[in-house]
């Protein structure tokens, strides 16, 4: 267990048998913006079969896509691999004009886990998550800020987090996990 | 009717109240007045006192969907103040203090003004600008207005929080001695009486459904739920309601009606001597002359007639004055309702004239229509009887939206009323 | 707190991940061609801020992103549709005649 | 010694004897009590003031609805609060409970004078006087007014507990756990769906608790609670006790509070006190029962006097006699069965006093077999007893004449005035109520939410009635669910159903005008109250409400409403439904603020951002100031300056040597696609078509008003992409903004926007070493004056670090703006910090950043323009492209009142003696000698120290200010009257050599 660094040093920030919350090693993370006739194109181009519905995932090697909007989807992969995505949208962008932006630093991300994962989340996020299908997600809103949610299973979740918000966000979790334990 | 006095209250205590007279008779319509005014509000009952005393106008009705007062006038948290930014507002606002100042008297009737004074709060830099912006303007302007430090506001004040390190620190206040609250009700029922002693009548439970005109174009009267009423003038002041009713005149208005809400505590001793408002934090409290503490909120985000509003909003308002008074985390709310506020894009009301002659229109007062109840009802009265306005509300039209020539309190300096 | 049918994401969500944006279908006049103040008073400011059906608009801010359109009755606040900024504007009666 | 307790009966646990204090004085009683249960039981009747006449009081009812019972309860430091209903307040060893509204003591208190003079205090009395002379009203009248008021004291201290808050979706929210409530989620959740049951009683039961003797289906009620729980437990439905439904809100949204500590004698630190749930329900079913009416005669407010279902709750719910000696006068049956269970119980019940002449056959059999005294037919107009009920004046009626009095001896009266359906909530949501003539009573008719009303909630009496009708809407509300639900019928014995009528006052052969017969106990309003407002003109209920205070206490009127409506009805000579009830506000009952708090306190009561670099700054003793949601550093003193010193060093050293600033705040935006530069021109007033990629250049952002809303440096780094910068305060709208034109106007450009405000930090360097400090860094860049002139923008690479590189500048030096990713922002601060060293570098913050950018005459959106000012107003008309068709505000910008004379307009300002700094904010006039009001032309905008001009400078929006450069303005200050030279608004190098090293 550790506290939150102003670097966001990666680590478990939470421990427990109710809920454990930890800090994620940075990712590349990509906004692409695009329209919708383009997205075959864009597709192959990028090696993800780009998802149509919003909230939807697609995952590729190391890359890993969710639909956020009808002409928008945020992209993360490994470090190394950025390069290879930046290149192969240059190469159709004069075919298919579309925005891919670097927004790597942008977010960071912290992962909940544990069987009270559902209940701690229900602490900022208006949503109904028992409706978030396990392998999808959503951009909504935790405690007022705009947030990007993960469900990666029944009881674990990746919540993105724009960097200056996030000691508010993690605050608020590290206060709910003390809040469940205490139960 | 009875004089109220101490007297008359000793000497009906002694007859066992058995002896008081109705306050104001429940008038059926006749069939053509003088003056009509939509709207059984403070501004408008007053309106109606103000015809018949000043300008010698008797021959008027008040008409109301409802009950009178039972409008912003009866769910509004009783904030009066004049410490406004621009010689427009100031002047308007100011001459409503000089009226709420003796307005007891003038009614026989005790609408209980209490000069409190009202606290605004400066949390970071730019509030102090404003505010100093403010302060000297009302300065030259002869409006009572000054800067206090936080060491300064926390002795008007004793419950205030002024540690540096909180979230939104007190940095200063503006502090308008001659402001305070009045019984909002009372305004209401003191006007209404007033003007029923001096021959008006008051019609309730009469929803005016159209304002009809002639074939010049010139107003003849209102349609309503009791069938039609003539009449050579028509005002409408009916706040939230007014862009319906203009309408059906065919005068469309800049206007927006949002739900605001509103809540008090349980009633405790003297806590709380003053008005405090932070815009910042957007909350506005006070102590009732019961002990509730009365607490102001900010409007929702979305257009609506519901009276309804939201809970984020007000755990948003009472975390906010639980954040500048935290010793109140532990009293409790007894209730909390809602009203509808009509917002101009300037936040500024429209008093005056309309492009169909015979009409006037009285609105726009956002959350800032209490204040201003005795000098909007004087203006209007003023505007009505020689159809033309007084030079306190000559710039309240509603050409200037047209123009460009706006009085913008809220963007000029981001301070709520 | 309303309760929000977002038309893109297909799914009824809450007023939190929404911003109002005011009364729809009040087009910005081109003002590459001359337009009377009266024209562009109109459009920056009047509004029919009806008790009733009201056509305005939405944003999903916390959500898509995309700004819609939708029919919320202003007494009740109950919403009669949401649909994507661009469709037509839907007959009120049709929407009645649904709601009913 | 519990005098009053009955061994072995009621619920609370004998083993376990808990011990608090009542002013001072140890009281005992059990786990499971009450404080009322507790008190009575030790036979204390007295627990309070009234709020007017402070009249002694003791609690008239078992529930929340309590309106006399209110004390002050503490657990410790900062752990008070005031007007706790003491009905509900569960006891555990330690707390602390004090009486209210009374000086010197509960027993003797002075206010009680006022009961003397009450004819004096009539409903309204001070509106009709305090107003002569005028003068007396500030200073006498009106504080002393105030000082009457309020019940309780205000908690003085900061509290200490956490308060929590939670979203939860279910299927079904049932409120209640009464038998209508069990029932209905039992259904439900048989069906499969998920449910929520909540009750703000410690445990589910309801009336059946105070019923033992029903047998359900065989079973033993109190059993069948146990049992039904068990299986609503087991079929997943979450059962929430201690928890009130406070409000029903649009779209099946309820807000609860569940209340977790405060029955606890030492709860879990970590445990918060209260946690509000806003829970939003597919469908809610309302089953919370309904409340009883006292009756209303002269003395109905003595302590001893209790409504009758309540001293049976008292009876078998905690095992508490709540007399020896008791009088029933009730309208209605349910008092006879109290009656009959206190009789039992040892209670000697002098008699039942029925205002009815033909009481039910089987009540008068039942009171007979207990030899109990039998007064159909009477009333009650009576009570004495200065601090407990001694006794009750009663007279036969016949035929409407009032008969000789009689006086019956007592130590408690139970009364009765029959039910009220609870429809609280269901008038949250403006749901309308239908009059129901037979019942007296309003019941539940249209409904504006999928919502349905179950049992006494809707006026059916009697277990077998509230369960079955609970079954039958649970299943309802599971088949709007499309699910499959059976009917289950319940099979009820010893069910004590009842009927009742009801009153206004009851009759009295006494002056009615004397008599205090109360309605709200609580504000001391009486009928001849009531009577008095209609008698005044209060034709509307509103009227009596808000003119008498009637319902306006702090139990909302639970107790007083139904028979205020009645009286002023009367009054009226008007149908109930004519007359119209009152809007029931949330909350249901008074709720703590913490609870609407939540988390949201201290810190987290907002947001605060913070960037990269804000942690060095913090290390490094910076002062901060809040921008918008972010903190940023202000100034960084050193060696103990105050803020004036460490601005003029940081102003010196960035003018002579360099310094650097986090501009990590600033919005940024990234706008891509084909049609980015026509997009660029619609939005921003400049022409953009033509600047080269690698050049960046000054953007102003209006509305459609015509008024200044943005402005920032935008660089263009390809063809289709461009790197938009804004204000710090606006980044979000501004972005909202371009989507709405985007979204919504044009929808025929190509191009997307991308918020990367938090993807980069930004790091300025400025001042004539800025070059030499940072070109050892650069890599992929020659960034000398030629290779990279002022308004460049390259992407490079800087310390290693990919960043966009911007040659700009706020201060007038040479200055570089370097961005890079967020996670090496600190990295790369810290790297140039150190290199600065051997060039004298100093970190600056907002404060040197306002007085640098004023000496070289660039303005701050939003403190030297607010939303009046036009960019001619703001002499920045060269950003304008003119030949434009269209871009956001050209339209607004030729209204008429944008295009008139004698606007305000930004000019320079230096005082005449070059040494007074003006005040941001003072007002300007031409002439300093006309009176007040003044005619003010404008005022400061922002005002500075500038040791690089050697005097104070200012900004000013100043009418017709263009015109009077040259001219002098005057600023009357309180201290005297200030003149200053009206100027141009740069100060410091005009001609921006120093820009080009």
């Amino acid at each position: 267990m550790m506290a939150l660094t102003p670097e966001f040093t990666p680590g478990q920030l939470v421990s427990g048998d109710v809920v454990s919350v930890s800090l994620m090693a940075p990712v590349a993370r990509f906004s692409l913006r695009l329209r919708a006739a383009d997205i075959p194109a864009v597709s192959t181009a990028i090696g993800v079969d780009l998802p149509t519905r919003i909230g939807a995932c697609a995952h590729h090697e190391t890359v890993e896509v969710m639909c956020l909007g009808p002409d928008e989807w945020q992209i993360q992969t490994d470090a190394n691999d950025s390069v290879r995505l930046i290149n192969a949208c240059a190469a159709i962008y004069a075919q298919v004009p579309h925005s891919l932006t670097d927004i790597s630093a942008r977010e960071v991300t912290i992962s909940i886990e544990g069987p009270g994962a559902v209940d701690l989340l229900s602490i900022g996020c208006p949503r109904d998550i028992d409706k978030i299908a396990i392998g999808t997600g959503c951009r909504t809103v935790f405690d007022g800020v705009s947030t990007v949610l993960w469900r990666d299973g029944e009881t674990r979740f990746r919540l993105d987090i724009w960097r200056s918000f996030a000691p508010h966000v993690i605050g608020l979790i590290q206060t709910g996990c003390a809040e469940l334990a205490a139960q | 009717m009875t004089h109220f006095s101490a007297l008359s209250l000793l000497k009906n205590a002694l007859t066992g109240n058995k002896n008081w007279a109705p306050q104001w008779p429940d008038s059926q319509p006749k069939a053509e007045y003088d003056v009509i005014i939509v709207g059984a509000g403070g501004h408008g009952l007053g309106a109606a006192y103000y015809l018949a005393k000043e300008h010698g106008i008797t021959n008027v009705a008040v008409i109301d969907k409802g009950w009178l007062g039972g409008g912003n006038t009866g769910r509004n948290t009783t904030i009066i103040r004049s410490n406004y930014l621009y010689d427009e507002s100031a002047r308007l606002y100011d001459h409503a203090l000089d009226l709420w100042d003796g307005l007891s008297q003038d009614l026989n009737y005790n609408v209980m003004y209490s000069k409190r004074g009202v606290l605004m709060l400066a949390h970071n830099v730019h509030d102090v600008q404003s505010f100093k912006r403010h302060i000297h303007s009302n300065r030259l302007n002869g409006v009572d207005n000054r800067w206090l430090s936080a060491q300064e506001a926390r002795e008007f004040c004793p419950p205030l929080d002024i540690s540096p390190t909180a979230r939104f620190p007190v940095l200063g206040a503006a502090l308008q001695n001659r402001a305070g609250t009045a019984r909002h009700d009372a305004v209401a029922w003191g006007y209404a009486r007033a003007a029923a002693m001096r021959g008006v009548d008051i019609i309730q439970n009469c929803p005016v459904t159209a304002i009809r005109r002639g074939p010049d174009g010139h107003v003849t009267g209102v349609e309503t739920a009791r069938g039609f009423i003539g009449a050579k003038k028509v005002a409408v002041s009916a706040a939230g309601h007014t862009s319906v009713v203009m309408d059906t005149a065919g005068v469309r208005l800049p206007l927006e009606s949002y739900p605001l809400q509103a809540l008090v505590s349980e009633p405790v001793k003297p806590v709380l001597p003053c008005v405090v408002m932070s815009n910042t934090v957007h909350a506005y409290i006070s102590q009732s002359d019961k002990g509730e503490l009365v607490i102001g909120s900010g409007t929702d985000q979305y257009t609506s007639y519901s009276q309804r509003g939201g809970l984020p909003l007000i755990e948003h308002t009472v975390a906010a004055i639980c954040e500048i008074f935290p010793i109140f985390n532990r009293m409790r709310m007894l209730r909390k309702w809602g009203g509808i506020v009509d917002v101009t894009p300037d936040r500024s009301a429209i008093l005056g004239k309309t492009p169909v002659p015979g009409l006037y229109v009285n609105c726009g007062w956002g959350t800032g229509g209490f204040k201003a109840t005795p000098g909007a009802a004087h203006m209007l009265a003023w505007t009505v009887a020689k159809d033309e306005p007084h030079a306190i509300n000559a710039p309240f039209t509603l050409e200037r939206f047209g123009t460009g020539r706006l009085i913008d309190e809220a963007a000029a300096a981001a301070v709520a009323h | 707190m309303l309760l929000i049918h977002c038309p893109y994401c297909a799914q009824t969500l809450p007023e939190l991940e929404f911003t109002y944006a005011g009364e729809a279908h009040i087009a910005r006049p081109d003002a590459s061609s001359p337009v009377s103040d009266e024209e562009w008073r109109n459009f920056l400011f009047i509004r029919t801020n009806v008790k009733g059906p009201h056509y305005e608009r939405w944003r999903h801010s916390h959500g898509c992103g995309r700004f819609f359109n939708a029919v919320r009755d202003t007494v009740s606040d109950r919403f009669l549709i949401t649909y994507k900024a661009g469709e037509k504007r839907p007959e009120l009666s049709d929407l009645l005649e649904k709601s009913k | 010694m519990n005098l009053f307790r009955i061994p072995g009966q009621g619920r609370v646990d004998p083993t376990t004897p808990v011990e608090f204090t009542f002013d001072g004085k140890t009281v005992s009683g059990y786990k499971g009590d009450t404080i009322t249960s507790a008190l009575l039981a030790n036979g204390i009747h007295l627990m309070g003031r009234s709020f007017k006449y402070h009249r002694p009081r003791g609690a008239v009812c078992a529930g929340s609805e309590e309106p006399n019972a209110l004390v002050g309860t503490r657990r410790g430091a900062g752990q008070f609060e005031p007007n706790t209903r003491a009905t509900v307040q569960e006891i555990w060893s330690g707390l602390e409970v004090t009486s209210q509204n009374r000086y010197p003591s509960l027993s003797f208190d002075i206010g009680a004078v006022n009961d003397r003079a009450y004819m004096l205090f009539s409903a309204g009395f001070y509106y009709k006087t305090f107003m002569w002379p005028k003068s007396f009203w500030d200073k006498v009248y009106e504080p002393f007014i105030r000082s009457a008021a309020g019940l309780g004291v205000s908690p003085s201290e900061n509290d200490p507990d956490k308060y929590a808050s939670r979203y939860l979706h279910t299927d079904v929210l049932v409120i209640g756990a009464g038998p209508a409530g069990l029932a209905a989620a039992l259904s439900a959740s048989r069906a499969g769906l998920r449910v929520t049951l909540v009750d703000e009683n410690p445990e589910a039961g309801g009336t059946l608790i105070s019923e033992p003797q029903t047998i359900i289906d065989g079973v033993p009620a109190w059993q069948w609670i146990d049992q039904t729980v068990a299986e609503l437990i087991s079929l997943g439905v979450r059962v929430m006790t201690r928890t009130t439904a406070i409000g029903y809100y649009h779209q099946n949204m309820v807000g609860l509070c569940e209340k977790l500590t405060d029955h606890l004698s030492s709860p879990n630190a970590n445990m918060p006190r209260e946690r509000l749930w806003r829970v939003r329900a597919r469908q809610v079913i309302l089953a919370q029962g309904a409340l009883e009416k006292p009756l209303v005669f002269d003395g109905n407010d003595r302590p001893g006097v209790m409504l009758a279902g309540s001293a049976q709750t008292y009876l078998n719910k905690y095992g508490v006699r709540v007399g020896n000696n008791a009088v029933v006068v009730t309208s209605h049956d349910s008092a006879w069965y109290a009656a009959f269970d206190l009789a039992d119980a040892g209670t000697k019940i002098q008699a039942i006093v029925d205002t009815r002449a033909e009481p039910a056959v089987e009540l008068v059999a039942g009171a007979k077999s207990r030899s109990i005294r039998i007064l159909s037919g009477y009333s009650a107009t009576g009570t004495q007893g200065r601090l407990r009920i001694k006794s009750v004046r009663i007279n036969p009626v016949i035929n409407g004449k009032v008969g000789a009095p009689e006086t019956l001896e007592c130590d408690c009266l139970l009364m009765s005035g029959g039910w009220t359906p609870s429809l609280h909530l269901f008038s949250h949501t403006k749901g309308a109520l239908t009059w129901d003539a037979d019942m007296q009573t309003f019941l539940p008719d249209r409904k504006t939410e999928d919502c349905e009303i179950a049992g006494a909630g809707r006026g059916l009496w009697g277990i077998a009635a509230a369960l079955n009708d609970g079954a039958a809407m649970g299943a309802v509300a599971a088949r709007t669910l499309d699910k499959v639900a059976t009917n289950t019928v319940y099979d009820v014995t010893n069910d004590r159903v009842g009927t009742g009528v009801s009153h206004t006052e009851l009759p009295t052969d006494l002056d009615p005008g004397k008599a205090r017969a109360f309605v709200d106990f609580q504000n001391d309003v009486t009928a001849k109250d009531l009577r008095l407002a209609v008698r005044e003109g209060m034709h509307s209920i509103e009227h009596v409400k808000r003119y008498t205070t009637n319902g306006m206490a702090t139990d909302q009127g639970k107790m007083s409403n139904m028979n205020g409506l009645n009286i002023a009805a009367d009054a009226l000579g008007k149908p109930q439904p004519k007359v119209g009830l009152t809007t029931f506000r949330p909350p249901y009952t008074p709720t703590s603020f913490g609870a609407f708090v939540g988390y949201h306190r201290g810190d987290h009561f907002d947001v605060t951002r913070k960037t990269p670099i804000d942690s060095w700054a913090e290390e490094n003793g910076a002062v901060f100031e809040p921008v918008s949601m972010w903190r940023r550093a202000r100034y960084f003193p050193q060696n103990g300056e105050d803020m004036d010193g460490a601005v003029s060093r940081e102003c010196k050293t960035t003018r002579s040597a360099v310094g650097m600033f986090d501009a990590s705040t600033l919005g940024k935006i990234e706008i891509v696609g084909p049609d980015a530069v026509e997009f660029m021109n619609r939005m921003y007033t400049n022409p953009w078509t033509k600047l080269a990629p690698g050049r960046t250049r000054y953007g102003l952002l209006l509305g459609d008003d015509g008024f200044i809303r943005d402005d920032g440096v935008i660089g263009r780094l390809s063809t289709d992409r461009f790197h938009i910068t804004t204000t710090t305060g606006r980044a979000a709208r501004v972005l909202n903004m371009m989507e709405d034109y985007l979204q919504t106007e044009w929808t025929d450009l190509k191009v997307w926007l991308t918020s990367t405000t938090e993807h980069w930090a930004t790091i300025a360097l400025n001042g004539p070493n800025a070059r030499k400090l940072l070109e050892p860094f650069v890599e992929g860049q020659d960034i000398s004056d030629q290779a990279f002139p002022h308004m460049s923008i390259v992407e490079c690479t800087v310390a290693g670090f990919p960043a966009r590189l911007f040659r700009v500048s706020f201060t007038g030096e040479l200055g570089f703006e370097v961005n890079v990713p967020a996670c090496h922002g600190r990295a790369l601060w810290q790297t140039l910090w150190d290199a600065g060293q051997q060039y004298g570098i100093c970190a600056y913050g907002t404060e040197t950043m306002h007085v640098l950018r004023a000496e070289k005459g660039y303005i701050i959106v939003g403190q030297d323009t607010d939303g009046t000012v036009t960019p001619y107003d703001a002499g920045i008309s060269w950003a304008i492209g003119k030949t434009k068709p269209d871009f956001v505000g050209k339209r607004g910008l030729e209204r008429p009142d944008l295009v008139a004379d004698g606007r305000k307009q930004l000019v320079g300002l230096l005082t005449q003696d070059g040494k007074t700094l003006l005040e941001e904010g003072a007002q300007l006039v031409l002439d300093a000698n006309q009176p007040i009001p003044m005619k003010m032309v404008g005022h400061v905008t922002s005002s500075y120290h500038s040791d690089a001009v050697g005097r104070p400078i200012a900004f000013a929006l100043l009418e017709n200010g263009h015109n009077r450069v040259g001219e002098t303005v005057y600023i009357p200050m309180p201290e005297g009257v200030i003149s200053a030279d009206v100027t141009g608004t740069v100060f410091y190098d005009p001609d921006g050599a120093r820009l080009k090293l």
